[in-house]
């Protein structure tokens, strides 16, 4: 494995040169968003600027090159995240669909009897979820009237798993969970999930949404059924998303949204609908984006996966001792670097985070602060919001400096 | 410094020590209101006595700018009449919707000038807005329409 | 009204600058997918290197940077499309999307009575349907019980309105029609069929897919209470779309997609909904494709959209000519430029229009061969396929005089 | 010229004069097969007799190259052994999708090695590969795998 040289991959996120009112850019809020190398941005003018044109519908030149770029980011995709085909990568607008997705193929009438749903029935997720993997259950539980349930946390912010045989059993349809909490920067035993899954014949679904920007993940090699993540978080645009799913299960999920390219044929009375994925891909895809996303895994790939995870595993190291050295500074979620990634959600006593937040950002440094679109987290630690700081390949040490630094400048406004 | 005029003596003083903090009794009406991207919360009670406001009380969690902003209020408009306690609430929202290119008028705003500064910041303009909000909302609860014609 | 300079138009779109085949591009494919000026793509790009961060998430200046851009692309948008308000306007990923979230806000069990569907009720669609205004309403049928019902077609390719009143009745719950066909290039009555439909009480959706990139469209004029549109088919990048909607309707219609930025507030228990427009935008939206689609509607409202009209006129009535000076060319659709635009489809005796469009590419020239997501259109008018060619502002009459030639060595190869 | 390669005189001759078209009886197995993206059909019948491919007969709407590919494919396979037939399908296939890298047998191809220049098409490579889908799928309904075995 090679190190990470982060001086030379700073100089390629263009971004990474600006000012925050008079400081420099100190970007420390990738878990929200990642920034865009020029690779990235690039791929994406270029295809605007030379091929563009709708895929899989036309038999032209630039309709043969868009195809091929399009369904070379779904190879790209589907080999970085190990996927046994490029037809296992489903392109959606973004994790959420792609969850909600999963969420529409469960019915009372399914055929597959893995996915029919009704009162009894139970659907299982954690205390630690992103919103976008909590409504779309609680919407599904309310339209089939199954049951959902949850696991807690631990006071370290780990998945409490005393109640494991209780919440996962003869009843569980679907088990869904986070790879890599966005608020507490957990990493959950997947394996002991899908084990326990397996025994009760329950799917599961990982939301891969933190996880496949910043350690290397191998769908296969997880054992889940589906994972969920988006394109703007790991280097990509905005705008795309993907499942993974089995193939086999896949196929036997009914289409989602309707329209063109996912048909086989369409008669006035009756359709017949393609095999997955483009069952689930109504309509024109997003196909720079696509083009853009392959641009970013090809990135992450030259950087390497491990390099990136043991970069962050350093910073996170760091942050932690600084912050542990602050004596007013509580950190919510895992405070050493065993099964944690490098996402670091803290309280500053006394202030509240969007105050932490504003101060920061009057030095540059740029934090989320708020429910992270993880309220019931927040919840079960008491506190109303946190002050998050999240890193990425092209995080340095320095800026870790200059978040300790704005923490006292805050202390000082508010003292 | 930009900062210096968001974060005003004022709006500090205010946030250490809240004026009027806490739910009282009597009320009139009760409202409720939260700032879905934060989290910040607000719950605030009028009481209305023939054509003054009488009381309001609020309980909250939320930042400086949030809880400054219920303090000012509640300094503002408790002894007031409802009608001057309107027109002080629609003074508050142009300014905060002005962008920072609205003129306060002290006159009828008081120490919530302090709040000139906040309106060059988009995402705190929702902080101080919010108990107003509550207030619109907790009075057109207390006042139903009938009454106010 | 200022005419449309079409050289200076096309001097705005790079791609106009390249060959295909040793010939230069003659892009006659625009009702697929439109180019993209300089400007869109300028945008995109300024997006990412100098304000990308999530949107109505933080306080730190890039995520306030972006928001102001991402909410100053709806109003943009809004002002185009001359909705009431910013907030009639939900961005979805195309419109396809945009017209599925209006199909799933019909159940058996919904609170408005609008929107309540069950067996005995009728959804009005017509035989000139793109797939997309197809699918989703037999999903909805098979879902709910409701029968889908459509209007035929007459021979010049105009809706047969004889059956009007049995069609739009008592019973209909919601018509749903193409503004402007994507095959046939047919402007329907919209009026005619708004005024029944308020008779009867049924609400009215028109896919506005075609007619917002090419005619004026302002949807409080046009009456009807959806409007659905896509980005890539004027000058916008993909991966976006938008449903206008009546604010009071949007108002009255549950969640689709569920997760982060559409919430009020989430317990494990239970969550409520923002508003529209953020009901219906979960997760992290398209935000760059917003921004390149505010560049859009900036760029062609600059050129005018009444310019944009007279010069496709113009364009259609030189291809009409053309084609109906060509013995073996049939056109499929209205053969006059009255109520239609500057799409027309075709069949050349006896050649495949696969064969057409593979000699017409090695010309350089690109049009759309198949059955253009409308196959009902196709077996209405007893083919299988057609040719089709598409203009936009930056088409021009010697593109047309491209496209006659190409058609004779079509002509010939197959002699 | 690439457009000769793909439109070979003898793909042309095929398209006009097709061989063997025309459902026929007797037969063991139809397939009826669709491309979604362009709306081509073709329906295919086998009929097998002991290891021989006794007949294949087909009816379709498409464009030269789905056309021409089923009047070769009868041409070719007709007549022969099932075992050959497989032989040639793999080929054929294998020819398609090489994107022109493949040099095709003209022992095992025959007049099917005209297609070798449709393999550069991306977008045409369906339409040659629609009538030999549909046979292999005929195919392995007329003969169930027990009995292959
Ligand atoms: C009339 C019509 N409706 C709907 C669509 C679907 O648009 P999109 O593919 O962007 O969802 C199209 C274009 O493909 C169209 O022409
Ligand atoms: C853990 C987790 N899940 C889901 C999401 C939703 O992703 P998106 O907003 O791209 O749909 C996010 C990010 O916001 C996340 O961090």
């Amino acid at each position: 494995m090679n190190a990470l040289d982060v001086d030379a991959v700073r100089k390629d996120f263009p971004i990474l040169d600006r000012e925050v009112n008079g400081n420099p850019l100190v970007y420390l809020d990738s878990g929200n968003t990642s920034q865009k190398p020029r690779q990235v941005i690039d791929a994406v003018r270029e295809h605007y600027e030379l091929h563009n044109a709708n895929v899989a519908r036309s038999v032209h030149t630039l309709g043969t090159e868009a195809t091929e770029a399009f369904e070379g980011a779904r190879e790209k995709v589907a080999a970085f995240v190990g996927a046994g085909t490029a037809a296992e990568i489903v392109f959606t607008k973004n994790s959420t669909e792609a969850i909600n997705l999963v969420a529409h193929a469960f019915t009372a009438g399914a055929q597959d009897p893995r996915l029919r749903l009704g009162p009894g029935d139970e659907i299982v997720i954690t205390e630690m979820e992103h919103h976008s993997n909590i409504v779309p259950w609680q919407l599904l539980a309310q339209r089939t009237g199954a049951t959902l349930r949850w696991f807690g946390l631990t006071d370290e912010g780990r998945l409490d798993l005393s109640r494991l045989e209780d919440l996962i059993n003869e009843r569980t349809k679907l088990v869904s969970v986070v790879h890599y909490s966005n608020l507490l920067g957990t990493i959950n035993p997947v394996d002991v999930l899908v084990a326990r899954a397996r025994q009760v014949g329950a799917l599961v679904l990982l939301d891969g949404s933190q996880s496949v920007p910043h350690i290397p993940v191998d769908v296969t090699a997880l054992g889940a059924d589906f994972v969920a993540f988006t394109g703007h978080k790991m280097l990509g645009p905005t705008g795309i998303g993907a499942l993974w799913g089995r193939f086999e299960l896949l196929d036997a999920m009914p289409p989602f949204l309707g329209g063109g390219s996912m048909i086989e044929t369409v008669a006035m009375t009756g359709s017949t609908f393609m095999p997955p994925p483009a069952r689930f891909e109504a309509g024109t895809p997003p196909i720079a984006e696509a083009v853009g996303l392959g641009a970013a895994v090809d990135y992450l790939s030259a950087v390497g996966m491990d390099a990136i995870q043991a970069h962050e595993k350093q910073l996170t190291a760091y942050a932690l001792d600084a912050l542990a050295a602050t004596p007013d500074v509580r950190v919510i979620g895992p405070t050493d670097t065993a099964d944690r990634g490098a996402t670091i959600s803290f309280t500053v006593d006394g202030i509240h985070p969007h105050d932490v937040g504003q101060i920061l950002d009057d030095e540059g440094v740029q934090v989320r602060v708020g429910h992270h679109c993880a309220r019931p987290t927040c919840v079960r630690f008491g506190v109303p919001a946190t002050t998050r700081a999240s890193f990425y390949l092209y995080t340095t040490i320095s800026e870790i400096d200059a978040l300790v630094r704005g923490l006292e400048r805050v202390r000082k406004v508010f003292a | 410094m930009k900062l210096d005029q968001l974060y005003q003596e004022i709006i500090l003083d205010h946030y250490k020590r809240p004026h009027g903090r806490g739910l009282r009794e009597p009320f009139d009406a009760e409202a409720h209101h939260v700032n879905p991207t934060c989290g910040d919360e607000v719950t605030l009670r009028v009481s209305i006595k023939g054509d003054t406001v009488a009381d309001v009380s609020y309980e909250g969690m939320g930042c400086s700018i949030s809880q400054a902003s219920a303090s000012i209020l509640h300094e503002l408009l408790k002894g007031g009449t409802v009608e001057e306690s309107l027109r002080r609430h629609e003074a508050f929202a142009e300014l905060m919707g002005g962008r920072g290119q609205v003129e306060p008028d002290e006159a009828v705003l008081e120490d919530a000038v302090a709040f000139a500064g906040v309106a060059r910041y988009p995402a705190r303009v929702k902080c101080a807005l919010l108990p107003w909000m509550a207030y619109k909302d907790a009075l057109a609860r207390a006042v139903p329409e009938e009454e106010k014609a």
